[in-house]
């Protein structure tokens, strides 16, 4: 295809559909491109790691680190006419709407700078205009908001898609399944991306789902699973899908996965699964190390080349993390916008502290 | 003349005809024309793309409408009473109340929220609850509860345009009820003004606060005891949030006695609400005796009718409520316990 | 079958789990037996809406006509012992876990002499002591808490089944995925019964589910489908449904019935339907015609028998109905009872008009 | 001394070993021990029949509760937070909180609702929310928020050992906080009385009532005013539903000023019916001054520390709140304008 080169992927795991091809053209500039994104992905979260630890992050901090995959490959299919919604693990897919680490850092130390205005906090971010919902915290709910997403675009008759996202312990809420059906019914264009990262919190997947086969899970929508952690499995998937749901209707998506990271910063990560489960795919499985081999193999770039990289990235991400820490706190008298659209007289923790001082004055 | 349903029907109809963003969804909206026949005529007149039947799926529904809303579209959701948005309140609360805030103002969440919400006739617990105070609670939303023909056309339609979640409690027995209505309210532009309460009766004697079908009750009392020469100022709160503290405390200041109806629970609802507002404020320096709640029983509602009349507030209560704040003054009712 | 006779039944559908034979033994005295508690069930159903027309009844009332087999059927396998909750259509359960048709027209008239005393009504009716939890009013509710007596059953060893009833419509309802996923991992010894009437209130299923193979709408749970319309379908469906639940775990059971009432008093019934699709169904699957046939086929009874048992059976039911007329209106002290297990003061319309009357004394 | 945690886990503990139809369910509780710990060491000693990890499925397993509770068994349902709690509560409310009633006293329902209500810190308005007086609104529930490790402890026990649906409201920020306890509070026959509220400290100017967190930053507000020569005296509600009335209205017949504190939203909340309820009754006669009601703002819940400190009291509002209600004396007030 046009001077590119074949690779082959994990075959697909189709249910009710036709599978895509087990392989995927690159060169060697997209290559570098998706190494360059899941690297500095990998890096924010690193830093936000630190960060943590530093205390400039407060309460939870949920990391990307081993699914970065995931959120690429889908990016080099998905434009910002495709609405995109994701649970409260969303630092990269904000980075994939139109962000850079400098905003998104900045709010997860909760600073005006921030993508939220230090509002949202790591769980909460978006970009309107980039069609990114966000960043949700509530497991499952953003499920049938992006169904919702997916309505409004076959009511205003565009030919996109939305994607909706949502993990392997969240595919057993009941309001999945209650989307799901009213996207079938409906015919609505949505992908129902579950990331299969294998646990939800401490609970491994086998534990909390009658099934391991999330794509075939519910009998009456199509599915389609793919290898999570090889970025152009994920791109050939998800045009394969996307072609499929714009002119079919919904599909479920299950991206095989796994994260690095415990769940939160509070949870270390390794009393539920071994460290070795942890290396071996570490070792096995990583989707920035599967690009770095290809280039390698191609002989598209050396190490050294990757390291100044590397490198190069690593140093914009140190500058935006030490922005986050310096950059200003949100004027106070933020705490009282956007409860409404319009302005609208707020009462604080005492009658009169907020900006409605008072009860009307009678 | 018009029904409290014809009047929500037309409002309905002229906002989907006045913004191709509107469309509406629930439970037997479309085909069946609404279980209590709201929406009738309007899958003819603007088809199924904008008159969605769904599945019996409340938290899936609701989040959907948001999420619909997210993107720009202007939903009304109907759930079929508001007992069975329990099952989507998360969606409303999480979803479509707080998103505008976490997202410092960048995602919009034009929906409006529609059903009848408290107590039927004979429809037992799980049918019967008021949700007016949980829903007024909560920042964010606006939260109105219209009583009679105009309240409905107006308020929906102002709701239907507002930008906000609205969350629209109408009240199934005032479906069929025939109210006047004047050329005004007919007009496809009107609109009433969220947050506004109206004086439905004026007097002087005493203030009766309620909305949605206690403002009958109220009536009804008021002209019961007008018979003893009472005279009764009755305020149809409209808008549960944000409440319209000023219109209360005027007709306080008036009356100088506070009696406040509602269909709900007692404990920490409307009456507590505006309880308190008096009680930290100014007005209650001209509060002439004790508050009054007249409330929904603190209990489940029971089926039989006997009990039932007995849950909820009846003229004949808020009659009883004005003659216990008129025979109490503060000074004769400091000497005695309440 | 000890001096049975055998009789053919439509052949069950099994999803992921082995079929029962499409027969069933049975025998003069069975039959008679179901003749008459089928009929008892269609007389008081009529007498309700009768009651209803004579405004003696208020609110809801959902009528079960058209359905009785599979309340019968069921019954004939379940023991007192295997706890039952189903939805609002629930009056016919009512009397097969140990009720009587006085009582419960009394309960729908709100009588102090009803099953739960007049305080439930039509949709709230129980009798704790043969492990019926109603009667229950939001759609799918009744599910998880069917589960939860199924996990009561297996926490106490008990070699049980509970099971727990839901429509069409409720089927699209989320928490009913979720209970059937924690029965799944946790082999909770329950029954989920759907009972297929092809409609949720004006929606047909065509127009609310995703898929009309209800017993294998989800993909992790074995389905057995049956004839509704046949008690000795059902009888047999459930037989090997039982001994299946108590020994492996759960089951989804759909059963292929019809409603010939409007969904409730208010709905006429005939402008999603049409009245030939409801004369076919009457003409060619009626439960309690099915029985008839059989017994007159087999010489068991003749029409003349069959009509004697139904005067019979007309006569106790309008007796009932003319209890529930006149029986007494709960005493008005019962509405402050049974908020609590404790009696407590309760606030009624106006401080003082309750059990609690004043604020507790200062 | 004792950690809130630690309270909460004996206290689960002992009623086990108790009462074989004690078991605890709910995301995480199991084996990786509570997200919050609070269930530490429970499965390797109960085993797993008992001690049941749960999906992510707040609506199935509310219901799966409440089931089991009908049949006899007596469910301890954790919540990860109330917050996701709102997509059960329909469980709850329509089925915990109503069958006894329906069913005219038939199905009975001693199911334990509990997890981390409210606030905790940096968690963004998804996470933030108090949901008492929701709850407290609800007949048929009793609804505890506890304090201290005594209360933890005590309540826990007693709402265990309960016949009724009760939800218990934790607060995060008080499972690591450590307190005295007397030895009696370690008795395992150790319990509270469910609906009496406590004296936490006793005073004479004013009279601060708050609860779970709003109890801390309360009393350290009243060692503050001491220092200025004010004397505060502070009630740990402990339950919500019932209210203990009769202490609030003791203390304020002693105090004449009322400062009520919770983290919850002020329309329609606690503060709110305290204060409706005092102007009900004989009460409103001993008050010098108008109620201040110090509680969250009336917003979403912000991310970042500064904005966040300024959503929920402070011990500084508080202070500043008790000292408005001071300078304020009744015929002063009446003169101004609050
Ligand atoms: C309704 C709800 N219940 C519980 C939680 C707490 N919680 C947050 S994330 C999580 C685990 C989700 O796991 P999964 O869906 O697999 O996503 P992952 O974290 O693996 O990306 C839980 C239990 C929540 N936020 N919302
Ligand atoms: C959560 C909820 N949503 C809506 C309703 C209103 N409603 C009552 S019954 C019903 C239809 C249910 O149909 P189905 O499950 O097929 O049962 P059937 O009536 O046919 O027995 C609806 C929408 C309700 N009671 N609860
Ligand atoms: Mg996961
Ligand atoms: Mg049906």
């Amino acid at each position: 295809v046009d001077g590119k080169t074949r690779f082959d992927v994990r075959p697909f795991d189709p249910f009710l559909i036709d599978s895509p091809m087990p392989y995927a053209y690159s060169d060697q500039n997209e290559l570098l491109e998706y190494f360059r994104i899941m690297y500095r992905m990998r890096r924010m979260e690193i830093a936000a790691d630190n960060l943590y630890k530093g205390q400039q992050i407060r309460g939870f901090c949920h990391l990307y680190d081993g699914q970065e995959a995931v959120a690429v490959g889908m990016d080099a299919i998905l434009t910002f006419d495709d609405p995109l919604i994701t649970a409260y693990r969303n630092h990269c897919q904000m980075l994939s709407r139109g962000s850079n680490v400098k905003e998104i850092l900045a709010e997860l130390t909760g600073r005006y700078a921030g993508v939220s205005k230090g509002k949202g906090g790591s769980m909460h971010m978006y970009n309107r205009k980039n069609n990114y919902y966000g960043g949700n915290g509530i497991v499952g709910a953003q499920v049938p908001l992006g169904a919702g997403l997916a309505f409004a675009l076959k009511y205003e008759k565009k030919a996109n898609v939305a994607v909706t996202m949502f993990g392997d312990g969240a595919a057993n809420q009941g309001q999945i399944a209650e989307a799901i059906n009213m996207a079938v019914i409906w015919k609505l264009p949505i992908l129902f991306v579950c990331e299969n990262n294998q646990y939800g919190m401490g609970t491994s997947a086998l534990r909390a789902s009658a099934t391991q086969d999330f794509y075939k899970r519910e009998n009456y929508i199509p599915g389609l699973k793919m290898d999570g952690m090889d970025v152009l499995a994920v791109r050939e998937g998800v045009k394969f899908a996307k072609e499929y749901a714009v002119k079919n209707g919904p599909l479920y998506i299950e991206m095989d996965t796994y994260r690095y990271h415990g769940h939160s910063m509070s949870d270390p990560g390794v009393t539920y699964r071994s460290k070795d489960e942890i290396n071996d795919i570490k070792k096995s499985r990583d989707p920035i190390d599967r690009v770095k081999e290809r280039l390698i193999e191609k002989s598209w770039s050396t190490a050294e080349d990757l390291k100044a990289i590397e490198k190069e990235i690593k140093i914009e991400v140190d500058e935006a993390a030490a922005f986050s820490k310096i950059a200003d706190a949100p004027p106070v008298e933020t705490l009282y916008h956007h409860i409404y659209q319009e302005e609208s007289p707020i009462r604080g923790t005492l009658l009169n502290n907020g900006t409605r001082v008072g009860f009307p004055s009678t | 003349m018009m029904t409290g349903r014809d009047a929500l029907n037309s409002a309905l109809d002229e906002e989907l005809a006045r913004d191709s963003r509107v469309f509406v969804l629930g439970e037997e909206v479309a085909s069946y024309e609404g279980a209590y026949k709201v929406t009738k005529g309007l899958l003819k007149k603007y088809g199924e793309d904008r008159v969605v039947d769904t599945p019996i799926t409340e938290a899936g529904f609701s989040g959907l409408a948001t999420g619909a809303a997210f993107y720009g579209l202007r939903p009304v959701c109907e759930f079929m009473t508001f007992n069975f948005a329990m099952q989507g309140i998360d969606q409303i609360v999480n979803s479509a109340a707080k998103t505008l805030y976490m997202s410092s103002g960048d995602i919009k969440c034009p929906v409006v929220f529609r059903g009848p919400n408290g107590a039927s006739a004979g429809v037992g617990a799980q049918h019967s609850q008021c949700f007016a105070a949980w829903y007024g609670s909560v920042p964010g939303l606006k939260v109105i509860t219209p009583y009679d023909a105009e309240d409905n056309r107006g308020l929906l339609k102002a709701a239907i345009r507002d930008n906000n979640p609205v969350i629209f409690l109408e009240n199934e027995i005032m479906y069929g009820k025939t109210f006047e209505v004047d050329d005004a309210v007919l007009d496809p532009e009107f609109t009433l003004p969220i947050g506004k309460a109206k004086i439905m009766r004026e007097g002087k004697d005493a203030t009766v606060v309620g909305y949605a079908r206690s403002v009958d009750s109220s009536l009804i009392a008021a002209e019961e005891l007008a018979k003893e020469g009472i005279s009764v100022e009755v305020i149809n709160l409209r808008t549960i949030r944000p409440m319209d503290y000023e219109t209360i405390f005027n007709s306080l200041k008036k009356t100088g006695r506070l009696i406040t109806v509602e269909e709900g629970w007692p404990q920490s609802g409307i009456g507590a609400e505006i309880g308190a507002a008096v009680l930290e404020s100014e007005a209650m320096f001209y509060l002439d005796a004790p508050l009054v709640r007249v409330t929904g029983a603190d209990l489940p509602t029971p089926y039989a009718k006997n009990l039932e009349d007995l849950a909820f507030p009846q003229a004949q209560d808020i009659v009883q409520g004005v003659q216990n704040a008129l025979g109490q003054t503060i000074a004769s009712a400091a000497a005695t316990t309440v």
